[in-house]
């Protein structure tokens, strides 16, 4: 993000990297619900259906399951989509064809015919949206073979992966967070694209490496600079993508660190927090100066009330409060 | 249906009933609106202004064992249930004292001991959950029934289809109520289907389906009454369909003009559930004064309820991992 | 319809041309049968003994751009559709030189070079992913049409909901054709729903619904002409209702006798599609010589794809990987 | 296993289980496709429907979503249901009323309303049944919170943890396996329950612990016997549940043994496999002698080829070479 540029919504990055892949390929179609006239939910769509209209911005009614599996079939027959399911709660309604169809064509045939789809999601918890606005998902599709995944956490990030998830070939995933639309950043002028399975190091440290994606990434990032003014330096990495998953740069922080931390939105039993850990064990056995950790949402559906759902989310303080702890605890004895 | 002929069908006690409770669902929401856009309660409402006479001609029907299934636009259809104010608008304030002490909110909201089987943020979720209560009334040979109200949104989704579809064939106790207000968010039914006539598609279904006009809180009554005995008596499932309108966003924080004329929702407030029903009465020979002092009756419980609620205590942080089992 | 009517609407060399097909897919089917019997080929299968006529009837007016959609039971639609018997029954067999190099198998074969887009494990899939092509294909503004086939087990599905809802109110290029062979594995359609005649449910979505008899591949044939004559022509979907019925069980295995009774499978091999087309071409003046001729030419094609298929290479195991993204 | 009895399938104690609770237990309804007259698909309701008749046991047609989101809703209303998805591929129609609906009901009523459903289905790989009936999908489930899930191994452990799931109060996921149905297994004649969330031990060992569910056990422990033959004493645990977890038992054995290999039909990416090296690193780091390992089937669709098939999925012989490797690893110097 070092390029001088202007300062724009999260929202409004992913407009503008559908707007420039619009332009350049007229064959994308985007498909979902309110992401005509009304410019999406989340303002996610504002003003493309004025400059591309009715036939490549096209409002269905209440039909994921129809409407994405449209998309994948269109997909399939060389016509590239995107389908929002605006919430990504709402993808379950249609997962028999992400997982089935769209994951499994390209294999199923022999490379025959590919599904270049894109499905788009916000995901996580915001403002009390209650349990069944705010499913995070990602663990399940990064666990399907077929799938790419992308998890941008900043505007900077949204604009170069999606607009690399418009010219894939395959179907990715491209999972929002619906609490960062309206966070901003410097986004350059000039084009830019980021390739998937590049992990971005947020911060540089060398006491401990924290792990974190979406969302979480700026709590990282604030635990890591009140850290910082604690003694402790944290190195904060945000995957970006998980399915392709930069494992060579993050299993170079912890081997550089010894020290593991993962903040992840999800509950943990079969998780993305788990999976790192495991991958830690597996390539950073001998460096590991302690026992990695996970901070994780707590096992329960989002609940409603504020204090319940901060009690709920992987907060600041608990990161800040965990590393505490982690430093504490004496270096293994080899 | 003209008023001279109404005031014949139903008793002046039956629809000052009606009246009062159609007021009540009214007076709640604007309250609601109110305590929102003042950032007194948090995540988001839908409210269910100008389509109370839907829940009201509904529900007055049931007692307390049959179920009642909601939707995203669930308030008035649990007051109408009986679920009392104070329980709703505390739930809708996050406070242990609500319905699901603060753990569900608007769109998550249960009560069974009402026969309020929840509020559901998922459009056309209730459709398959109801129609399984209903195989549930008829397997316990309770004569208990079971009303499921959904959107014109819902309509197309493939949980509608099949859960109508196994109502029919199962010939289940349950009433399938569409609130075929128009709208889904800011979509026009008409963009949605070439169908927009959905008692017509209960044909599909082998099933009956009626059509009513949702304002009028009589003749829903009338519809819902025929519907409900025959589902009481074994004689199966009733689509229903009943044209109404919102006058408020479809959320708040939705102005709810950018996709309708002012005129339609002028044309439709003409047809208002409580004026309708307020003519009705003073036309069958009901005071003013009567009426001001049941305004004011309602006034005072929704009040009660406010005060209730805000008064009511958080649900406590430790308490975060109950009931997930 | 009655023979004479009949050998005026359609020309000998025409009709000639179908009665060949539908025997190629019978005789392929019935190899598949022995061979998978014999143990000789994995997984399962889901045979089209029966049909033939529709797959035909249907396919015979479609060129290579157009696009099918199939379903489990898809071997007679892909080569109705132009793909090689070669080609389909090494991917049955898992050899590398199948349609899909082993990796697809009887429900998930695909041949996109014969704008065959696949057979599919789930029911009811393929109508959303036809209907988005279709999308595709009116975007191109080719006048391509895309052909989506299913039986009635995918009827009370939300995919064939959702999906033909869109189709209709997107004014589709589709041809959605239900084989109606009233059962769903061992499931009578008449216990799946109270509406058992299928092209009614097209009015559902203000649709054109037609139905056809199945076993006549030369009624199919008008019947599918007219939709996609109307498909071309940006006239709008159709939904095609075919009564045929399968003489075999529901997969290899199933007996398919303990839910169907002799009478009635006896009473639709009356109506044999191979036996129909033969007499009206022997009732059109060919000669039995001129026919076993063409039946020997068919038995030669298949024996020839057995040959092909059992001599060509399995994968190699290295290759597991290839082709995931 | 010890107590003497029959030898009976895991289909057929399956329908033990089902015929014992539903005597005792008048309101269970059971639905699904072909689960009548026809007996299920995998023989799984055999004999049941002659007993107990089309009021008990529901055929439905092909509306899994429909279907699963009636029986959520009658159990909600107080009937006690189980909803058969027959191959659990099929579940995906109908996840969003298993994950949304029935997981979620108890949190959001506070209590108030328990789902007891039974959501029933076969997962895994059986001779070349494809991409689209081969998933396993017991990631996704335990990583739902709200929802409880069972995988026996054996036809002892699916008949003792089936009519636990029949009592239990809320949603059971009791996750089959296609290829087992047909194994054989001795099976007490005397009623027995078996508690969710203890794991049994399969055979002993001190050397290294093998973690393995379902169809992977029985590799697991021809694998351990190959291996007993050649020096290598592996202890075998089944968790049976997943969740609830018995993390103490497995723990135990990863102390004792100091070496972890975990064999599991899912791909590994966000996985089960994953979660178990993550334990094992939270629980047992200082005890670990050598790096963990992961023996999952590899990230592709289920191809339809059998060499491509055996190709993907964990093999007898792959285990034991695995396990070889590991041994002749040095020992954590510490
Ligand atoms: C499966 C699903 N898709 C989309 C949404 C987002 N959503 C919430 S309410 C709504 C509109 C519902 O319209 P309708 O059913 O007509 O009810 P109304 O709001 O008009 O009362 C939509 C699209 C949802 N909650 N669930
Ligand atoms: C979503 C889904 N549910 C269930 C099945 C299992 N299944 C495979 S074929 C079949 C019957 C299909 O009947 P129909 O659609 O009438 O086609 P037919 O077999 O009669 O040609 C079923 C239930 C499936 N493959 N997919
Ligand atoms: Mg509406
Ligand atoms: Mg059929």
């Amino acid at each position: 993000m070092s390029e001088q540029g202007r300062v724009i919504t999260y929202a409004d990055a992913g407009v503008e990297a559908l707007r420039e892949e619009m332009r350049r390929d007229a064959s994308i179609v985007y498909i979902g619900q309110g992401i005509g006239p009304r410019g999406g939910n989340f303002r996610q769509t504002r003003g493309l259906w004025k400059e591309f209209g009715d036939e490549r911005l096209r409002d269905t009614g209440i039909c994921e399951l129809g409407a994405t599996g449209a998309a994948i079939g269109a997909a399939m027959a060389g016509t590239r989509t995107v389908v929002d399911e605006v919430f990504l709660d709402f993808a379950l309604e249609a997962i028999t064809q992400i997982v089935q169809q769209a994951a499994n064509i390209s294999y199923m045939s022999n490379g025959k015919i590919k599904a270049p789809v894109v499905i788009r999601g916000a995901m996580g918890s915001v403002r009390s949206a209650g349990a069944h606005h705010s499913h995070t998902f990602y663990n399940w599709f990064a666990n399907t073979p077929g799938l790419k995944v992308v998890i941008p956490a900043t505007p900077y990030d949204l604009k170069g992966l999606f607009k690399t998830a418009l010219r894939d070939p395959g179907p990715v995933a491209v999972i929002e967070h619906k609490s960062l639309y309206n966070t901003k950043d410097v986004v350059p002028e000039e084009e830019y694209l980021i390739p998937f399975g590049e992990a971005r190091i947020v911060r540089e440290g060398k006491d401990l490496t924290i792990v974190a994606m979406s969302r979480m990434v700026d709590l990282a990032a604030k635990a890591a600079t009140q850290l910082a003014t604690q003694g402790v330096s944290a190195e904060v990495i945000d995957p970006r993508s998980i399915v392709p998953f930069d494992r060579h740069r993050i299993t170079q922080s912890i081997k550089k660190t010894g020290r593991l931390v993962v903040v992840d939105e999800s509950p943990s039993f079969c998780g993305f927090a788990g999976e790192l850990l495991a991958i830690a064990t597996e390539d950073c056995f001998e460096e590991l100066h302690v026992t990695p950790k996970r901070i994780c949402s707590l096992p329960v559906p989002n609940p409603f009330s504020p204090i319940l759902e901060n009690q709920m989310i992987p907060s600041v303080d608990r990161i800040v409060r965990e590393v505490h702890d982690m430093m504490k605890q004496p270096r293994r004895k080899c | 249906m003209s008023e001279r002929v109404l005031a014949e069908q139903i008793s002046q006690e039956l629809l000052f009933n009606y009246y009062k409770k159609v007021l009540e669902l009214r007076l709640f929401e604007l309250k609601v609106q109110e305590l929102y856009r003042n950032g007194r309660l948090p995540g988001f409402v839908h409210l269910y202004v100008g389509e109370e006479a839907v829940a009201v001609g509904v529900c007055s029907h049931l007692e307390t064992p049959d179920l009642v299934f909601s939707t995203h636009r669930g308030h008035g259809h649990a007051l109408a249930k009986g679920v009392p104010a104070r329980a709703v608008l505390a739930e809708l304030w996050g406070k242990q004292t609500g319905s699901s002490g603060g753990r569900g909110g608007s769109m998550h909201m249960y009560a069974p001991e009402y026969g309020f089987m929840g509020t559901n943020g998922i459009v056309g979720a209730p459709i398959p959950l109801a129609t399984g209560a209903a195989l549930s009334a008829k397997l316990k040979k309770e004569s208990n029934v079971v009303v499921c109200f959904f959107g014109d949104g819902a309509v197309n989704s493939g949980s509608f289809h099949e859960s109508v579809n196994l109502g029919a064939v199962w010939n289940l106790p349950i009433i399938y109520v569409c609130e075929n207000n128009l709208y889904a968010t800011e979509m026009a039914f008409v963009r949605a289907t070439k169908n927009t006539n959905v008692a017509s598609r209960a044909a599909a279904y082998g099933m009956l389906g009626v059509e009513v006009d949702g304002q009028d809180v009589v003749a829903v009554h009338e519809v819902a009454q025929a519907a409900i005995e025959r589902a009481r008596n074994d004689g199966g499932p009733t689509l229903i369909e009943c044209k109404t309108y919102r006058y408020v966003g479809h959320h708040e924080g939705d102005p709810g003009t950018d996709y309708r004329t002012r005129e339609e929702v002028q044309q439709w407030k003409k047809r208002d559930a409580v004026k309708i029903a307020r003519a009705w009465l003073i036309e069958s020979g009901m005071t003013e004064s009567t009426l001001q002092a049941a305004d004011q009756e309602v006034e005072r419980l929704i009040d009660d309820a406010v005060e209730f609620a805000e008064k009511s205590p958080e649900p406590l942080a430790e308490s975060v991992n109950d009931h997930v089992f």
